[in-house]
């Protein structure tokens, strides 16, 4: 019984280290700290930006705007720190503030205006893009202190991989998106929202408060991506993290979270993140497929990847089911 | 028939003073917007030029509508624009004759379609997932087909299918406006369009009700491949040669829009094709008026969001309701003074 | 020499980049290089985790075509660590240059400025109102290639340029936006030329020229960048006037560097700078074209 | 009693949606210590009225008071915060959530500023099994019958409320084991000075529990008087409007009929998991009853028979040949029906109109593209609505709309309209007036007369009696007996299922 709610991420967690396994068997150099340090430093600002999209989608709704939120901070960090000489602390604060902000009157027009969150968030999309070109269009490098420090910050692992600063904040944020999610009355909100907004209501759950809390978290973390995807390139660039937001749900997917809101677990976005991760590794070690059949091999993998984790489930619950039967 | 229609016009009252609107806007900002001529016997002008331009995106709508009212999505038709013109142009250039290269292309639309569908009606796979899969692959199935290489081709039927003239009108335009007649009359003189109701707001209880859903779904997001290949073949004619990597590119989310901005739901339900086709059309008139415009190009994405945001305002349900209350009291208001008369459901039993 | 050669291409998203791709296979096939090809799909994340697998996988070089000049110094300094070199293909970055060990690039600003000149020699003393389309807004080309052209044109008060737009690098927006030019231009009886970004914007631009019932070659000139072969064909019918070239083959030179440095240490110049050749309608277009037909445009 | 001050008094409340009025200026009150019947038609405005006093919808017009201040809660969290403890109509908790956190959603015990599971999954432990419930509350909602969930809503709002508790409709779902505890524990509250409202269509239960009763009809106060003085058929006109013409008839002499031709007959059916094998025949003109406590598996029997699941043991014979049935649009053209027992999730299309719910099965098997004309349908829609009663301001009218036993008979008209020759109905009286209910009694005996062949699922024994000709016995997923003539009675039906349950003591039921 309880095994069945924590079916799909075990499915996701045995499916990965399966892959992983063939991936090493393949490739034997796949089994290195590198191959895994470069796994948590490469995809942090996805990571960190997938969270607060499992958040989004476990209420049921769906945010585009975040790869264009993390083109806007990347611009808005470089341009700020060097062309208006802010100080980079103040400078993270004031657009941590900014985007926060944005987040929550998405929210409020979800909410208020009863207007779809596909809809809302893509204006949204646009609208954050569209302002990173008007702070530049030009790719503008980062040169502060503070980056050096942070980028230097790493612990190096046997073997060569490293732990990085920003792999740690993904890890950071994973965690406290855990703890968001399961042991706080704002996270129960939101599982209650996805699961019936209706009844969530006639339960007593504050629905705008939350709705609004929602894109304003899934907001704030898309900057706290774009900070880190700032860190990763010290640039910022108005064309950077284009379709992020479909990596973001693929992951969420992945890790065994359902679109239409509800249920689901933050610790699957982690392995959804890994998965995907794994898969452009995979593609990259490989490095025989062209261009055009990378894309075709990334959708078969995606494909492949949940209709397995699919057949997974149906699987296991006919069985419990089947017990149970034999049982009584 | 005349009060349903009376009705359906009122009901899309919003989007078509939203039009109504952002050509103003247009003419504004270029003198002789609304002109129209005939020479080299064809009609020019911008209003033309927004019908012949929005042609691709009017037709994806078309079978968005559809797909988004049995409560589904469909991402990949942008991927299935490029894979059909991609089809189209291989075909031509290896010799095969003009209706066997139409039939091939929108065949392989609609095997896109049903490979969608049957994910979503059979495997049960989420739709947006689903087809954000072939929205992945389908660039690259084009790609193979192409080489990565843009495939021009010479073929004065095929560069007349999708870009001719037909009586002064270009040919995108005849064939949106056919399939869209076409799709309307046939899902509202059939029972399709109830049906398609029943599956997008309960698909349990209209499968219980005998309806088959399956079918449904597949036939749905069948025909909306059918409308990317028509699309795809358009953009390829346009140019004369199959772009894998740009044709349709994003072009998804533009017939999202329409279908949202044209007043349906994306929870599924209720659909108007005409909507949808106004919606389009409106995102049309906003991407010429802005080419229109002469602002310099970082503007545009601005512009077009904050337009969208200004449209979904007063359309929605919320805003509706406000504008409704505030002509009630000012009607009834006028009412009471007019003749002190007790509202009339207050009187009965 | 038996090298493994790791190659982060951008993407395919055009036809000379396809080209790039190919003859960079091409000449590893010649030369025995293992070439492991990654396709970044136009994302720089995706090149800078490339890289980052190429040094776990232990190649010998790296190839890298950046999508975008700014941020590789991180991911450099570990290849460098690695003691992996690096060549950068077709864009430079702003980066140290100890962290690579050549550049073979065309000048992105020269480019635009060889596009101008010839514009400004072919007009003379005329007055010029020129329409531009640009590359993807934010795009290194977009940005330089306008620079170049507008260096090009500054001392030419008659030549100015009216309108520019974006048509992302592509045919069909090209056309698109082209339309929109002749009909906010006067149905293009204002415009003397058109100088695109790009061949494949020009491409799709001399069609909305000709469909508006004019002549492109004539009553509009078109110069244009890139020199792929579908230029050269709309040259051929006078309907193009110049182009730009960008050499697809960037990776002859970069693999020469290459083996030269593994063999003996040789430094090669930190920048191997290659030709932008104009071509116009006096250069035998037809025999360009078929010259380029086969190479992966 | 008179003189003392009301503890929840609402004076003039209106409520009015797009041109309906569902309130019109009803006034009501509760005391402390009181279990106040509320009752009425369906879509009388019972629903409404609680809504509106708990804040769920904002009340046009009047005015509430509680401990004689004035209240105007803005949202259920604000009517919760006064005391105010609810339980809507449909059953309204989240189903994904388990059942602890169902119990404590928006009053979360905290520890260390975090949300504490381990004191939750106790409290609820504890609160549950004061209803008789030992279950897993860390499992899912989902995994939970509708009575269980039911259960939880109940105790929810009796845990909230800490001056009023309000009951719409609680008991639909539950059997008598389960309502005499519920009533154990609504005395204890009443005991202890709590509010209670509570709404029903059983006229036992009121007659039971409550002491003062309130009824409504369309929308405007008919009167509120104890209990006591009341008679039934005094309740019941007030709530008509009129007399009850035909009470339920005690007389169908069902075993000197001729026995009709048998139009399925199932054999051995069953599935694994499910529904032991089982062998039903239905003949024409007959009722077959189906009795059994809950998740007994009556509605899994249904479901095989109509195709919803595919039995993966025996055979299936219409009209004495051999078939199966793949899904419902098989058994629907081969002439069945089947109105399933939730309706929310299995019956309504809610956005559709009421036309549109009633033509959908008889559509669905004409094919899409032989569409029943707009006047076509119109007078089927017509028709039902009158036959039925069914109370909706036109037929137009989004379903969603309509009160929840006025959605009832439109699922059961879009039955009737396929004009089916075997009837499944599972629950078909269920949130039902005694008006209504007396018609679709009626109806059932009717359409047998008629010579259609019915398979009625109910929990309301007295209601089987009346109609069924034969009552098949259910207890733990299997068939265990079937009574015939002389031996359908309520003892009957009740003493046979006892005697099942005892044979199978084996399985503890939640
Ligand atoms: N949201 C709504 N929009 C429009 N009409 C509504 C709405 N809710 C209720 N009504 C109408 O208000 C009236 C009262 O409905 P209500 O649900 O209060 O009835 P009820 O007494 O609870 O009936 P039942 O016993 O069937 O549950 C009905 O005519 C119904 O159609
Ligand atoms: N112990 C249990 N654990 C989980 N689910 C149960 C249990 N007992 C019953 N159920 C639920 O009840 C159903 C069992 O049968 P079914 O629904 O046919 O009962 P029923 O006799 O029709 O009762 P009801 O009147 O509640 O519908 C199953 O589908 C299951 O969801
Ligand atoms: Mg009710
Ligand atoms: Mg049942």
């Amino acid at each position: 019984m309880i095994g069945s709610r924590y079916l799909p991420l075990l499915t996701t967690l045995a499916i990965f280290i399966l892959a992983y396994a063939l991936c090493i068997a393949q490739f034997p150099n796949m089994l290195s700290t590198r191959v895994l340090g470069n796994l948590l430093t490469d995809n942090a600002f996805l990571g960190i930006a997938a969270v607060g999209m499992t958040f989004v989608i476990l209420s049921g709704g769906i945010d585009l705007s975040i790869g264009s939120v993390i083109a806007f901070c990347g611009v808005f960090l470089a341009v700020g720190m060097g062309e208006w000489g802010i100080p980079p602390v103040l400078a993270i604060v004031l657009l941590l503030v900014i985007v926060t902000a944005f987040g929550a009157t998405m929210g409020a027009m979800i909410h208020y205006l009863a207007m779809p969150a596909f809809i809302v968030t893509l204006a949204g999309m646009f609208f954050a893009r569209g302002m990173a070109f008007l702070l530049s269009t030009a790719s503008v490098p980062i040169n502060a202190p503070l980056y050096d420090t942070l980028q230097s910050l790493y612990f190096r692992m046997p073997g060569g991989g490293r732990l990085t600063f920003i792999g740690m904040v993904m890890l950071a944020v994973f965690i406290g998106g855990m703890i968001l999610a399961h042991r706080t009355r704002f996270g129960r909100n939101v599982y209650a929202i996805g699961g019936n907004v209706q009844s969530a209501e006639l339960m007593g759950v504050p629905v705008a408060a939350t709705t609004i809390g929602i894109y304003a978290l899934s907001s704030f973390l898309a900057g706290i991506s774009g900070i880190v995807f700032s860190i990763y390139t010290s640039a910022g660039y108005s064309l950077a993290a284009v379709g992020v937001e479909l990596d973001a749900i693929a992951a969420v997917v992945i890790g065994g979270t359902i679109l239409t809101g509800g249920s689901g677990f933050v610790a699957g976005t982690f392995l959804g993140i890994l998965v995907m991760g794994l898969i452009q590794t995979y593609i990259v070690f490989d490095g025989t497929l062209s261009s055009w059949w990378t894309k075709i091999v990334i959708g078969l993998l995606l494909f492949s990847f949940i209709v397995l984790q699919r057949g997974l489930v149906w699987f296991t619950e006919r069985r419990a089911n089947a017990a149970a039967a034999a049982h009584a | 028939m005349n009060a349903s229609l009376r009705s359906g016009l009122l009901r899309l009252a919003p989007q078509i003073a939203a039009l109504a609107v952002i050509l103003a806007l247009c003419a504004a900002i270029a003198p002789g917007f609304f002109d129209i001529s005939f020479a080299n016997g064809r009609l020019y002008g911008s209003l033309i030029d927004i019908l012949n331009r929005g042609a691709p995106t009017a037709l994806l709508a078309i079978g968005m509508t559809l797909v988004i009212a049995t409560k589904g999505i469909d991402l990949s038709v942008g991927a299935v624009m490029a894979i059909c013109g991609a089809t189209a142009a291989a075909l031509i250039t290896s010799g095969y004759g003009l209706p066997a290269t139409l039939a091939l292309t929108l065949a392989t639309g609609i095997v896109c379609g049903l490979w969608n569908g049957a994910l979503v009606a059979f495997l049960g796979i989420q739709p947006i997932i689903a087809t954000l899969i072939l929205m992945v692959a389908g660039r690259g199935i084009a790609q193979l087909i192409t080489e990565g290489v843009i495939l021009t081709f010479n073929d004065q039927g095929l560069i007349f299918v999708g870009s001719g003239i037909l009586f002064g009108v270009p040919m995108p335009v005849v064939l949106w406006i056919l399939i869209a007649l076409a799709v309307g009359l046939a899902v509202r003189f059939s029972a399709l369009g109830m049906l398609i109701e029943a599956v997008g707001v309960n698909r349990r209880a209209a499968y219980l009700s005998g309806v088959g859903t399956a079918g449904l779904l597949l036939a749905v997001y069948a025909l909306s491949g059918f409308c990317a290949a028509i699309a795809g073949t358009i953009a390829a004619a346009d140019i004369r040669g199959a772009d894998a990597n740009n044709a349709g590119l994003w072009l998804e989310l533009d017939a999202i829009l329409a279908v949202v901005i044209g007043g349906n739901s994306l929870l599924g339900g209720r659909f108007s094709i005409v909507g949808s086709l106004v919606g389009a059309m409106i995102i049309q008139s906003i991407n010429t008026g802005i080419l229109l415009s002469g602002y310099p190009p970082e503007f545009n994405l601005v512009i077009k969001a904050v337009i969208i945001v200004a449209i979904l305002v007063l359309q929605s349900p919320t805003s509706r309701a406000f504008l409704a209350f505030a002509w009630r009291k000012r009607s009834s208001a006028s009412q009471e003074a007019a003749g002190q008369q007790p509202a009339p459901g207050r009187q009965a039993s | 020499a038996d090298m493994t050669v790791g190659f982060s291409q951008i993407g395919s998203e055009s036809g000379w980049r396809a080209a790039e791709t190919t003859l960079t296979k091409q000449q590893a096939e010649e030369r025995g290089i293992d070439l492991k090809f990654a396709d970044a799909q136009q994302k720089q994340e995706n090149q800078i985790k490339a890289i980052r697998s190429f040094i776990a996988q232990g190649v010998d070089a790296i190839l890298l075509a950046p999508v975008v000049a700014t941020g590789w110094d991180q991911v450099l300094e570990e290849a460098k660590e690695a003691e992996i070199p690096v060549v950068l293909l077709d864009r430079t970055i702003d980066a140290p240059d100890d962290l690579y060990l050549t550049a073979v690039t065309s000048d992105l600003v020269h480019e635009g400025n060889v596009a101008g000149q010839w514009l400004a020699d072919k007009v003379g003393d005329e007055q010029c109102n020129v329409v531009e389309l640009q590359g993807t807004t934010g795009s290194s080309p977009a940005i330089d290639r306008k620079k170049g052209f507008e260096q090009a044109i500054a001392d030419h008060d008659n030549i100015k340029i009216v309108r520019s737009q974006t048509g992302d690098f592509t045919r069909t927006k090209g056309k698109e936006v082209m339309e929109s030019f002749l009909k906010a231009e006067n149905g293009g009886k204002d415009i003397c030329a058109l100088y695109a970004h790009n061949d494949d914007m020009a491409v799709g631009a001399i069609q909305a020229i000709k469909e508006a019932g004019l002549k492109p070659g004539e009553d509009i000139l078109v110069v244009s960048i890139d020199a792929v072969p579908d230029i050269f064909q709309a040259m051929a019918n006078g309907e193009a006037n110049a182009t730009v070239e960008l050499t697809p083959n960037m990776a002859g030179p970069a693999f020469d560097a290459l083996e030269k440095y593994k063999a003996d240490g040789t430094e090669p110049p930190k920048w191997i700078q290659t030709e932008s050749k104009l071509y116009t309608q006096a250069d035998d277009p037809m025999k360009v074209y078929e010259e380029k037909k086969n190479l992966g445009y | 009693m008179a003189a003392e001050r009301a503890l929840l008094e609402a004076r003039g409340l209106s409520k009015y949606f797009h041109g309906v009025t569902a309130l019109d200026g009803v006034d009501f009150d509760l005391h402390a210590g009181e279990i106040h019947g509320l009752l009425g038609e369906n879509g009388a405005g019972k629903s409404t009225l609680i809504k509106v006093l708990t804040g769920a919808y904002r009340r046009d017009d009047g005015r509430v008071s509680l401990d004689g201040a004035p209240i105007d809660p803005r949202d259920v969290m604000d009517a919760q915060s006064l005391g105010i403890g609810t339980v809507y109509q449909e059953v309204n908790l989240l189903p994904n959530l388990t059942v602890a956190e169902n119990l404590f959603l928006g009053r979360e015990p905290k520890r260390f500023g975090l949300v504490d599971s381990r004191a939750i999954n106790k409290r609820s432990r504890e609160i549950l099994e004061g209803y008789g419930l030992s279950i897993d509350v860390s499992a899912l909602l989902s995994t939970y019958s509708v009575a269980v969930r039911q259960i939880v809503a109940i105790a929810r709002a009796v845990d909230i409320s800490g001056k009023v508790l309000i009951l719409d409709e609680p008991t639909a779902s539950l059997d008598a084991a389960e309502v005499d505890r519920l009533f154990a524990i609504l005395s204890d509250l009443k005991a202890r000075g709590l509010g209670i409202i509570f709404i029903t269509h059983f006229f036992d239960q009121v007659y039971r529990i409550c002491d003062r009763v309130t009824v409504l009809r369309n929308g405007r106060l008919v009167g509120s008087r104890p209990l006591e003085s009341l008679k039934r058929i005094e309740l019941v006109s007030m709530m008509l409007g009129r007399e009850l013409e035909s009470a339920e008839s005690g007389d169908h002499g069902r075993a000197s009929e001729v026995r009709g031709e048998v139009v399925a007959a199932f054999k051995k059916v069953g599935k694994k998991g499910r529904i032991a094998p089982f062998d039903i025949e239905v003949r024409r003109g007959e009722v077959l009853g189906i009795a059994g406590l809950l998740g007994s598996g009556r509605t899994e029997s249904a479901e095989l028979m109509f195709g919803i699941h595919e039995p993966d043991t025996g055979a299936i014979e219409i009209d004495g040949a051999k078939t199966s049935l793949g899904s419902p649009r098989d058994a629907i053209r081969k002439g069945f029906g089947f109105c399933p027992e939730d309706r929310k999730q299995d019956g309504i299309i809610d956005d559709l109109s009421v036309r549109e719910n009633i033509a959908l099965a008889l559509q669905a098997r004409r094919g899409w593209a032989k569409p029943l004309s707009r006047r076509e349908q119109d007078a089927l829609a017509d028709r039902y609505i009158e036959a039925l009663d069914i109370r909706t301001s036109d037929r137009e009218k989004p379903i969603k709309f309509l009160s929840g036993g006025n959605q009832q008979k439109v699922i059961l008209a879009r039955w009737l309209a396929t004009d089916p020759r075997f009837l499944i109905l599972d629950e078909p009286t269920r949130g039902i007036d005694v008006g209504a209910h007396a018609e679709i009694i009626r109806l059932i005996e009717e359409l047998c007369a008629e010579g259609m062949a019915l398979a009625v699922i109910s929990s309301e024994l007295e209601e089987l009696v009346a109609y069924a000709t034969r009552v098949r016995i259910l207890a733990d997923r299997q068939h265990v007996a079937e009574l015939e003539g002389e031996d359908v009675s309520a003892n009957g039906i009740m003493r046979a299922i006892a005697a099942a349950e005892g044979d199978n003591t084996g399985e503890a039921r939640s």
